[in-house]
């Protein structure tokens, strides 16, 4: 089974990656983009041999300790 | 013969590139800040290493949409020398002047040391002073140099001899162990198919003075000055 | 403007009673919130030295190189030919505990920013660390500390182009909770193009650029003033992010800019931020400074003037230029796509006023703000019993070793005829204090600007000064067992070894920078501690000639009460006056002669004078081109110093050595026990050596020769060692990737 | 406005990151995952003066040429 978990700077943590790519749109031609905060984006595949409450543990425990840092990061997980 | 390098905001090598260059060759060199919309007047071109942009997003992807970056096309279309050096080398395969891309190193971090190349063709600008099979030690420093590219782009570059150099062990061997970065077939660096825009990881840059432990890198611009003279 | 201000606000702000007594003293009034948190910050422990500035006072600050001592961003010494080196050293212990990745990030970003405010361009970097074990209990948060910490110095060094050329690492059990980073940094410039941090010329605009202010780092001067206990995660809001990018943009359009001649004073905003960087350029120059809050460029709405004063945000710069230039300044930062404003004006009437819509929110004196911020000279007592058991700092590198390496070193001590010596010597190496740490430093870009002529790995690291045939050599050392068992003789031994290992370089020392890492100096042991360690350094210093231009002081190191060693880490910088000079630890060639250099008695203590002539021995020896490699004996003794002369290098592969071990107390202890001032070398000449070392008054003994592929040491006509190195060296190699991976080579 | 893109690796090409997640779990001890592939995730504002249509090429302009490198990735657009 798939499932995707999302994790994102928590919103007053500064983005020096979504603030370089935003202040450089206008040289590729792109304008009107006011903030670009940028995130990660993970696909996790759960073997079928686990069972489905099982797996809502297994899937929290590994975007909480190891996909998320927890102290400028948080996640979300889309079960599908 | 005049050397341009080209400065984009966050590159760290553009001296370096200077120094080698003017050390090696003995031609004037030029820094061309990466708003210039013409690169008239340069015989050869190289894009230096670096975080462009802080390789935000991608190394060399934000770099690409620099105004220069379109006279650098035009120069390179016109058959004119480009060396891209580690972040140079993302640049041109995000300008889609050389084919393929440059992931993530496979062990993930930045690696900095020094390892074996081997020359796989010399006949290119950039390779031309060395022997076919010439064993280099050079300096690699990249978090991202896992050069990838389909099947069929591999297949093109072998059969046309447009691999540059591919890393191998000290006995010039490409095996598994002797490649830092996870790269298809143990490649460092590229040509593209006019042969005249050639992408490398290693650094020639950080080699061209023994006390910095190795000169092997003079062979890529002796081998840019001998092509150069030759037209 | 008023507000009352509570005995519960006060503690937040980690003010006394007194102090506030002494804040309304110098206002004249009771100030509001936000003139109590610019005085708590300034006033802080990180920024105002108050417990520690009674006893820097002591150390020796000047030297006929010296260009600028303590109290600028950096300190600055010249080198000839036209240049200087800016160079110091700083802490960011707290923040890499609270996130190790930009904790350690965001230290590098502020030592680079300290060089470069001053119009050095920063050619190196090196980092000192201590973390707790990676082995046993906390082993698994110890390495996720560890290798965040690396990565984070990896992330900035690496983007900002700074070569990060050396460093050392440390293990002990009293770093688990509380890991030490301390980041230095080194520039070049010409000496008549200092700047400082001067807010000069009445009228003259006051100008922020670099990154937006946010909320992130309040208070991180008070908090790097306080110990850690059950709230730590609640200090979490605090993390700063680096942006290294930013930081190189500044680094480029600020030294356009001073090229040109536009900027009359410069300040990085680092600790305490806005509010520093202003009354210190005030203080300086005598002036005041009016700040428009509204202009300052906000990356949150809504900010107080309270919390943009106090935000540590990254990646900023203040500057004072000319009013009839400030076109042509913001004409270089834009250039360099930097967003800059003007912020305020340089006043005559000393006062740091600040203003947000029209109207008056804060209104200090930078003078006394800046400089008269209470002084104590706290309680001071030894320990009832040192910490530290005699035995250990005899084989220092035991340290935080797993405990089985540790008991069969403390048996073989004990019983030295029955060890087996191979295995203590497969042990030694894999320890975690001795291990290879190429796992780290190959994360660092060691090699850019192409100046590295020695990179990570030897004595010293040596960075070559384009355009003049001359070099630098540079080393951090803070043997943290042997000060926390006797803190004014390990300081004299961190300062002893530190020049040692430049004059095994080639290079004479010059200056001194240092970071003095403590526990709470409200425990009077520590402050102790810390005065000891100040007497100890200040006697080194001077019998070597080499004053202390700067450093850093880090109080509070503690978790759950516990205080860490007392940590001093000395940062060395010597001249090497021709490349042809520079020499490395590593044994050439087959054949060379094998010699070590030694006083007369062997004991614990070290004799400074001993030390002083063996090193002025080696100076000359290598200026006569009688040394092919020369190696500082320190951690694990001869044994392990002769194994690393063998291991391999760029240039060729392990290659072993036949040596003899002069037989002085029984085997163990000749063979891994420390003792100072020793060196190893390999000669062509052992017999002009020895006689040579004989002349100093010291002993040279010829031990035997480079070749082979074994490493073999002899005791007393026995093998006692006999070690293919190859297989040696790839045990030293693992040790450290296979801790890290969990999977160590001894538990 | 905000919009949402999603840069993913093209199914073919290896992620070194989601490979390195995965070998790592089994010493966080998590097991059951069999595979994990890493992904960008960004937050787009763009300004309520851009008008509806416009905004649609901007985006797509964005995603495609800015945000994706095509030899190897492949984007979604997530309106909101
Ligand atoms: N241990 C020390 N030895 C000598 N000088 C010190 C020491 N600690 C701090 N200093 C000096 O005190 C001044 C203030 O230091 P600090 O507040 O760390 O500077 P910054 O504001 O740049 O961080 C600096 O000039 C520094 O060199
Ligand atoms: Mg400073």
């Amino acid at each position: 089974m798939k499932v995707t978990v999302i994790v994102t700077l928590k919103p007053t943590v500064l983005d020096p990656q979504g603030n370089a790519i935003q202040r450089n749109l206008e040289t590729a031609g792109i304008s009107g983009v006011t903030d670009v905060r940028q995130g990660k984006y993970f696909e996790v595949e759960v073997s079928d041999a686990v069972g489905a409450s099982e797996r809502r543990v297994l899937i929290e425990r590994l975007a909480r300790d190891v996909l998320t840092n927890p102290v400028i990061e948080s996640y979300r997980i889309e079960w599908e | 013969m005049k050397f341009g390098v080209v400065v984009f905001p966050g590159v760290n090598c553009d001296r370096d590139c200077r120094d080698a260059v003017t050390a090696v060759t003995g031609q004037p060199v030029e820094f061309i800040w990466h708003q210039e919309t013409s690169v008239e007047g340069f015989d050869a071109l190289v894009l230096p290493g670096g975080f462009s942009y802080g390789d935000y997003l991608r190394p060399g992807a934000i770099a690409r949409f620099s105004p220069v970056m379109a006279a650098i096309g035009a120069f390179a279309r016109r058959g004119g020398l480009v060396i891209g050096i580690c972040n140079g080398f993302q640049m041109l395969t995000e300008a889609g002047l050389l084919p393929g891309a440059l992931l993530k190193n496979a062990g993930t971090k930045y690696v900095c040391r020094y390892l074996h190349l081997r020359a796989e063709s010399s006949e290119t600008p950039f390779t031309c002073a060395m022997e076919k099979g010439r064993l280099l030690h050079m300096p690699i420093g990249h978090g991202d140099g896992n050069y990838q590219a389909d099947r069929e782009t591999l297949g093109r570059l072998e059969d046309a001899d447009r691999i540059a150099f591919r890393y191998v062990d000290g006995d010039g061997r490409a095996t598994a162990e002797a490649n830092p970065n996870g790269s298809v077939s143990n490649i460092a660096g590229i040509v593209n198919e006019g042969r005249n825009v050639m992408g490398m990881m290693p650094h020639p840059d950080r080699s061209f003075d023994r006390i910095l432990g190795s000169e092997d890198g003079r062979l890529v611009f002796q081998s840019m000055i001998g092509a150069l003279s030759r037209v | 403007m008023n507000a009352v201000i509570t005995d519960a606000e006060l503690e937040q702000h980690g003010v006394t009673r007194d102090e506030y007594a002494r804040i309304v003293g110098i206002l004249g009034r009771e100030p509001n919130r936000t003139e109590l948190g610019i005085f708590s910050v300034m006033w802080s422990e990180h920024c105002s030295y108050k417990s520690s500035r009674v006893h820097l006072r002591r150390l020796p600050t000047e030297g006929p190189a010296v260009l600028q001592g303590p109290g600028e961003n950096a300190g600055i010494i010249d080198i000839g030919d036209g240049l200087a080196v800016a160079f110091k050293i700083e802490s960011h212990n707290h923040p890499s505990y609270i996130e190790p990745f930009q904790g350690a990030a965001t230290g590098v970003g502020g030592i680079l920013r300290d060089i470069f405010t001053m119009g050095a361009r920063p050619i190196a970097a090196m980092n000192s660390l201590r973390f707790g074990p990676l082995h046993g209990d906390l082993g698994g948060p110890n390495r996720r500390i560890l290798e965040g910490v690396v990565g984070g110095i990896a992330h900035y060094g690496n983007c900002f182009g700074v070569p990060t050329v050396g460093g050392e690492v440390g293990f002990a059990e009293c770093y688990s909770q509380n890991p030490l980073v301390n980041a230095f940094a080194l520039g070049v410039f010409e000496k008549d193009r200092i700047f400082f941090g001067k807010a000069a010329g009445v009228g003259n605009p006051v100008i922020y650029v670099g990154a937006k202010t946010g909320r992130d780092g309040i208070h991180g001067a008070t908090m790097a003033s306080a110990g850690f206990g059950e709230d730590a995660g609640a200090k979490r809001p605090n993390v700063q992010i680096g942006d290294p990018f930013m930081e190189k943009l500044l680094l480029e359009a600020c030294l356009d800019a001073m090229e040109k001649g536009l900027v009359v004073g410069i300040q990085d905003m680092g600790a305490a931020g806005l509010t520093c960087s202003s009354c210190e350029m005030g203080a300086r120059a005598g002036t005041g400074i009016t700040l428009e809050l509204d202009a300052v460029p906000q990356r949150e709405s809504g900010m107080t003037p309270y919390e943009i004063m106090l935000s540590e945000s990254q990646e900023r710069m203040l500057l004072v230029a000319s009013a009839s230039r400030a076109d042509a300044l913001f004409d270089v930062f834009r250039k360099w796509g930097l967003d800059a404003a003007q912020v305020g004006e340089v006043t005559g009437d000393g006062l740091l006023r600040v203003r947000l819509s029209g109207e008056s929110v804060a209104e200090v004196p930078n003078g006394p703000l800046a400089d008269e911020a209470p002084l104590y000279e706290r309680p001071a007592v030894p320990p009832s019993k040192p910490r530290i058991d005699g035995w250990l700092p005899l084989y220092s590198f035991l340290d935080g070793a797993p405990g089985s390496t540790y008991e069969s070193f403390r048996e073989a001590d004990a019983n030295p005829g029955a060890a087996d010596y191979d295995a203590l010597m497969l042990r030694a190496v894999a320890s975690p204090n001795l291990a290879s740490r190429r796992w780290i430093w190959e994360q660092y870009d060691h090699m850019v600007q192409s100046s590295t002529v020695v990179g990570p790995g030897s004595d010293a690291a040596v960075v070559r000064i384009k355009g003049t045939g001359k070099a630098l050599a540079m080393v951090l050392d803070g043997p943290s067992v042997h000060v926390a068992r006797n803190p004014r003789e390990g300081a004299r031994k961190a300062v002893a070894e530190a020049c040692r290992n430049l004059v095994c370089s080639g290079a004479r020392p010059v200056a001194a920078t240092n970071c003095l890492n403590f526990g709470n100096p409200e425990h009077p042991e520590v402050m102790w501690q810390f005065g000891e360690v100040v007497d100890g350094l200040a006697e080194a210093c001077s019998v070597f000639g080499t004053p202390i231009t700067g450093g850093n002081v880090s109080f509070y190191n503690e978790t759950f009460r516990e205080d860490i060693y007392p940590t001093p880490v000395l940062g060395l910088v010597g001249l090497i006056e021709d490349l042809s000079l520079v020499t490395t630890a590593s044994f050439r060639d087959e054949g060379d002669a094998v010699v070590l250099i030694e006083p007369g008695s062997r004991v614990e203590h070290i004799d400074l004078e001993e030390e002083r002539a063996l090193q002025n021995l080696l100076a000359t020896l290598i200026r006569d081109g009688l040394i092919r490699s020369a190696h500082d004996l320190s951690e694990g003794g001869l044994a392990v110093a002769a194994a690393e002369s063998c291991f391999s290098t760029l240039h060729r592969r392990p290659v072993g050595a036949r040596l003899h071990v002069p037989s002085r107390l029984e085997v163990c202890r000749d063979l891994f026990g420390e003792f100072p001032t020793r060196v190893l070398v390999s000669t062509r000449q052992p017999g002009a050596l020895i006689e040579r070392a004989a002349r100093a008054g010291l002993l040279g003994h010829r031990l035997g020769a480079v070749g082979g592929q074994r490493l073999v040491l002899e005791y007393e006509g026995v093998r006692a060692v006999d070690l293919d190195i190859a297989d040696l060296e790839r045990v030293w190699a693992d040790a450290l990737p296979g801790a890290l991976n969990g999977r160590p080579l001894f538990d």
